[in-house]
């Protein structure tokens, strides 16, 4: 039984704390949330491209460092605890881990090496609407060549590089990649609860655009991906937990009323020991999805989904209660509560919403039965 | 058992409604309310001609005595004032605190001549009036806030921070409760006096919320000079005083604010479910939406039973104090399933975009800070447990200690 | 604004509550508990005839009091409170409900007085498996003069004297009334989790019955008899939660842990102001559903399941976290606390589980929104 | 990452399972088991004939020091040999509690002598030992107790009554805390003794629990006498001592009792849901499922976790207290689920009839139950703000004064 990182994982872990502890203060956060003009950090960005982390999981046939997938997890972690504005989630988990599951040796060739060294943002343009894309709603049409639509809202499609569009194809749908490059798409900014993180609008019009994976695979590519997003995603919400239990706590310790640590009152007490129960749970799901991301395990769509809930749940009730802690002071613009709350929605429903993934349990329960 | 108003009621309720439709327009949709569309300024006007006019038309104070320019009436009255007013888009809202709360702490505790001097001025909407208690280290612990005035000659110099003070910018006066003998116990060295908020050494800065809004102030007192006959109540019964105040804060039959359970089951039918179906029709949403029916309705239903017991005569417990502690959470879980349903699409709050002009998303904000404001739900389920239930209070370390000696943890 | 009950009813309720902690102890109830061939006291039950609360909600014209529904409802907090261990609930929120919104002139003449005496039980025979009767499902069949087929359970099958049974009749269903003194039917004492309560599964096998009712509108009846009987039902609930809440209140300030008593403890004070809270809840809309159900107003529907669904959940709470806060002793067979967990479960399903009502909240929602 | 053992721990799991296939059956249905099946002293007799063959087999006290008879290996192996021995009926109940807590103190503190006087049979499965430490005024606050042992001459004299106690009938010793001066604080007044069960003035009473049946025992003290040499840890030392037999409460890396969701979601195939088709299929229900296994999951895999830190040679944190918490709230909350998912039919509890022999109606009685035994859910949320979270304690108003003069509430 070795149900636990490495101590090389976990030395990687503390370097990426104090690393991004020091890049990625709060301050960073702060200057993209209050800047419309400033989709992400770029000095960050650029920084983090310099340690690698960017490739960390990419062979390094592709100019990666050719660590796995266990790696990535720790630095999600660290990330998820730091907010770092920057299109990390969307190049990594989504447009780099798509290419390592279904690029062709040319894509992979074209893009991972340049991605690796943070001269491309990915994005993925799949929702259209309020619910989750379905074939029956999808408007945007992939015509083998190019694709036209649009897509709403898109995280980092303002400052995108590239962008995986889902489309319809045919009577089927496909996932395609765009050069956002390309004239004629039409980005429109869009204001959203978490500021932190840059969002748009995308209208391809009959924009060049190459087929990823199989033809008519659109939703099932994107599923799968999205299964492997859930575990890196659940990393980031398990490190934003800890952070506001860590936030909670040390106010609590600190904090007096009726002359004496707020934390001594079984009120506030009870409540950050249920936020340490929803943590732990969500961490153990959590490693879980890693264990079977890490080797392509069977396990993995089951696993990512108890990872996914698990970590959304706590990641809500951790950030809310984190700000009810605070009192009065965790309402206010400069303290640092509302950060995580933002967060916490924003991660919560980018791959869908936890009802959407407690069905996905169920459903992968029932085929496990099955088998 | 009825739901119908008394005649004396009816025909008070008729009168207010004929009063409301002459000077106000009817409720529009949230984005068309005055407030929304005027200039701070011009709002204020417009607030002061209208209590101008309640005034006029008697119905201002109404539960004040007579001889205070008051209607003499029973709460049952003002209760039913205040559900017609809400019918309409009256201006309001700048009056509320100051003759809810600070204006009749001053007609409880200050000198005839000063009533004749203020009460008329606040009643006609001449002046506004705001109410400064609370202390960025007294939130919970209101008693244990650290604002000192000092004794000097007929006069007090105050020197301190309040937080959370409603409207002190546009206020002609505010009530503070400032601690006077830090060597006496917590309650004890406390004392309540009426400022002129334009006196030299107030500054007033507005809080910036997380909502990203600015509804409340800090308001900075430094030397600021008060004669002793500003004193309300005496010194060192600033507490007993501040009692009075927040007495009146309970009698809250307000609605809720944000979207409610209804409003959230006709959306749904406009958005997809987990099938493919409407949400409206998604059996786990159903379940849901069943519960935050029972206790919209049970809080709507519990009000009845107040103003039951108001139009008996009757003073309604503190049992009210549920309603904060139902309406702030459910809020926050009605407007998370919203956001949720929604998936990826949640997110927007751009205007054009967010279904509702992003009502959800704001109310998801707001409900946060609904769970701290005016009692949090921590302190509202002590206050259940040992007024209502009568369960002792908790170990005290405060009592009995000179204020200065008191564990701060600073 | 008259939201509450008039002076003579508190009254009625004050000398119930006086009446029953006399004659309806806790031991009365453990006598029943304890002795399984002791379907009810009937002790206490024929001081309950002799106190004419039987027939409080019967007209005169039928021998009864003649009192109105609010009456009923201040018993039935009452009752509920009390835990007294007799057929009242199917007796007098069901068969006499039953008869005097669908019974033939003839029926009323002919039951309504004797059961006002005491002198007849009823029972409803609906159940025959898991998850509500359904007219698909539905089994026991009425062939125009008799009944036959298994129900299972019966609440008070085991005593008494008349049951109202839902059975397929033709393409639909009926309620039909069945004088329990025939022979040939086939009554089998059931094992229960609620024991203060007798229940039995009863087999009819072409036993003569009468119509109750239109003939092919057993489910619709059913349903707006449940309707009635949810109101009532509720004011039970709430008066067994209002008990837990005082046991568990009672018991919180004179029991001393770590030299405090525990309701100085957030964990505990916390505890019961939810109790408390879900109590006022639930009190609000069984108001409410006395109220409609007291002038048959068209809100009935609605407000009934506003009403069962609030009790349901506060009598669950309280019953629940009245053991909680009695630690160990609230564990042992001698002390209260089990009488209420037992006893809020029966009456959280006999007319069907909450799940159920929540559905019809939304539904007759719908309807008056449609309206 | 990996699930796999170690070369040695797949070795020894691959041993364990051996000797398990050779000495006892395999898991049957519930009813089938070996306790339900056979007369409490057949059962016994079982147990200790099960006992002596895991000593004579090398699989009795697996952790302990090798000198006294243990097997000296880490926690680990323990852990392993319990996972493969839960997959059989094994009788290992009665003497849980004995090796797991009783044996070990006295191992710790115990003179040579009488280390080789009672260890050997207790491992070899010739006496079973309890644990007296709870009592009806000392729950959660366990060194509130009462029980008093007056010194006589070389000997004690006890008098009191205990709580709570598994096996007290069947048992030939017991640790029993009592309070050796009351004149001390509460935690410096209690001596830690072993006693005789069978001695004159022990009176064993079974406790009627709400479930119906009798798992545990009062145990009734009246002038039990004690030699001095019985004492373990030295007078005055009865705190600490009793810490280091609860510290081994901590390992539950167990199962968890009752139905999982996995029992009920198969048995929700065959049972009707609202809408017609089966509950298996009803979407709020599905919800609820996910939740559960998140939790049940989560749980599982936390104690993988546990069980890496041990096969590491670490020692776990009280992370494990994490456990009961979830476990005994979502067992309460899945059975009453069960039961409300049949309507009129979930109260029945009649074999034939009842789904599954009644467990979900049982288990959702001993739910309750288990959310109090061994630490209630608000002493364990206690454990983990100030254990893990570094919290500070309550006030505590019981520090520094004699036992004597504490309040009681009597």
């Amino acid at each position: 039984m070795n149900f636990d990182f490495s101590d090389d994982q976990k030395y990687l872990k503390g370097q990426a704390h104090k690393f991004l502890s020091e890049k990625a203060s709060m301050s960073s956060t702060r200057a993209v949330l209050e800047n419309d003009n400033m989709p992400f950090d770029t000095a960050l960005w650029a920084s983090i491209a310099e340690m690698g982390w960017l490739g960390a999981a990419i062979p390094e046939a592709y100019g990666g460092l050719g660590l796995g997938e266990l790696e990535l997890c720790v630095l999600a972690e660290e990330m998820g605890r730091s907010l770092a504005p920057v299109p990390w989630s969307s190049t990594v988990y989504l447009l780099a881990e798509a290419l390592k599951i279904a690029g062709r040796e040319s894509q992979k060739q074209e893009i991972l090496p340049k991605l690796a060294q943070g001269q491309i943002i990915g994005c993925v343009a799949a929702s259209e609407g309020p619910g989750e894309p379905r074939l029956e709603t999808l408007k945007s049409f992939f015509d083998g060549s190019t694709v036209s639509g649009t897509k709403i809202p898109v995280t980092d499609g303002d400052c995108a590089t590239h962008a995986l569009v889902l489309a319809k194809h045919g009577s089927a749908s496909s996932l395609v990649l765009v050069d956002m490059a390309h004239t004629g798409i039409t980005k429109t900014p869009l204001k959203t609860f978490d500021p932190t993180r840059s969002h748009a609008s995308l209208k391809f019009d009959q924009t060049p655009a190459q087929l990823i994976g199989e033809a008519g695979d659109g939703l099932g590519l994107l599923s799968r991906l999205y299964d492997r997003a859930a575990v890196l995603f659940a990393f980031e919400q398990i490190g934003g937990t800890a952070a506001c239990l860590d936030m909670a706590t040390a106010f609590a310790k600190t904090r007096f009323a009726f002359s004496r640590p707020i934390g001594s009152f079984q009120g506030i007490k009870h409540k950050l020991a249920d936020i340490y129960v929803a943590l732990e749970i969500a961490r153990s799901n959590a490693y879980y999805g890693a264990w079977a991301l890490s080797c392509d395990a069977p396990e993995l769509p089951l696993a990512a989904a108890l990872a996914r809930v698990g970590a959304c749940e706590a990641y809500y009730l951790a950030s809310k209660e984190n700000i009810q802690t605070h009192g009065g002071m965790g309402f206010t613009w400069d303290v640092d509560c509302h950060l995580f709350y933002r967060r916490a929605k924003l991660l919560a429903i980018q791959l869908g919403a936890p009802a959407l993934w407690k069905e996905k349990i169920v459903r992968r329960l029932e085929m496990r039965n099955a088998a | 058992m009825d739901f119908n108003d008394t005649p004396q009621e009816a025909d008070y309720r008729a009168k207010a409604h004929a009063f409301l439709s002459a000077h106000v327009r009817p409720k529009g949709s949230e984005k068309e309310t005055l407030q929304k569309r005027l200039s701070e300024a011009v709002y204020l006007a417009a607030a002061k001609a209208y209590q101008k006019s309640k005034a006029e038309n008697g119905f201002a104070g109404i539960t004040w005595p007579k001889d205070q320019g008051g209607q003499g009436l029973s709460p049952i009255y003002s209760v039913i004032f205040g559900q017609e007013e809400s019918k309409f888009d009256a201006p309001a809202g700048p009056f509320t605190i100051g003759l809810g709360m600070c204006v009749p702490t001053v007609i409880a505790f200050a000198s005839s001549t000063q009533k004749e001097r203020f009460v008329g001025p606040a009643l006609r909407g001449d002046e506004i009036w705001c109410q400064l208690f609370s202390e960025p280290s007294a939130g919970s612990d209101v008693a244990g806030l650290k604002t000192r005035a000092v004794r000097d000659g007929d006069d007090w110099v105050i020197n301190g921070q309040k937080v959370w003070t409603s409207g002190a910018h546009y206020s002609d006066w505010g009530i503070v409760l400032v601690r006077t003998n830090p060597d006496k116990a917590k309650h004890k060295g406390l004392s309540m006096f009426f400022v002129d908020m334009k006196s030299q050494g107030i500054e007033v800065r507005p809080i910036h919320q997380m909502s990203g809004g600015s509804n409340f102030n800090e308001v900075y007192f430094t030397d600021v000079r008060v004669s002793n006959d500003q004193l309300l109540g005496g010194e060192g019964n600033g507490w007993s005083v501040a009692l009075v105040t927040l007495m009146n804060e309970r009698l809250a039959v307000g609605g809720s604010p944000g979207p409610d359970y209804k409003e959230i089951f006709d959306w749904a039918h406009h958005v997809p479910g987990l099938d493919g179906s409407t949400l409206a029709e998604d059996p786990s949403f159903r379940q849901k939406l069943a519960d935050w029916a029972v206790r919209a309705e049970g809080y709507k239903l519990a009000k009845f039973r107040t103003m039951t017991a108001l139009s008996k005569g009757e003073t309604p417990g503190p049992e009210s104090s549920i309603g904060k502690i139902i309406t702030a959470n459910q809020l926050q879980d009605m407007t998370n399933t919203a956001i949720e349903s929604m998936d990826h699409f949640g997110i927007i709050t751009e205007e054009g975009h967010a279904p509702r002009d992003g009502v959800f998303q704001q109310s998801f904000m707001w409900a946060a800070g609904l769970r701290i404001a005016g009692g949090t739900d921590e302190i509202l389920k002590n206050i259940i447990a040992e007024r209502i239930l009568g369960l002792p209070g908790d170990v005290r370390v405060d009592k009995d200690v000179a204020f200065k000696d008191l564990p701060t943890g600073h």
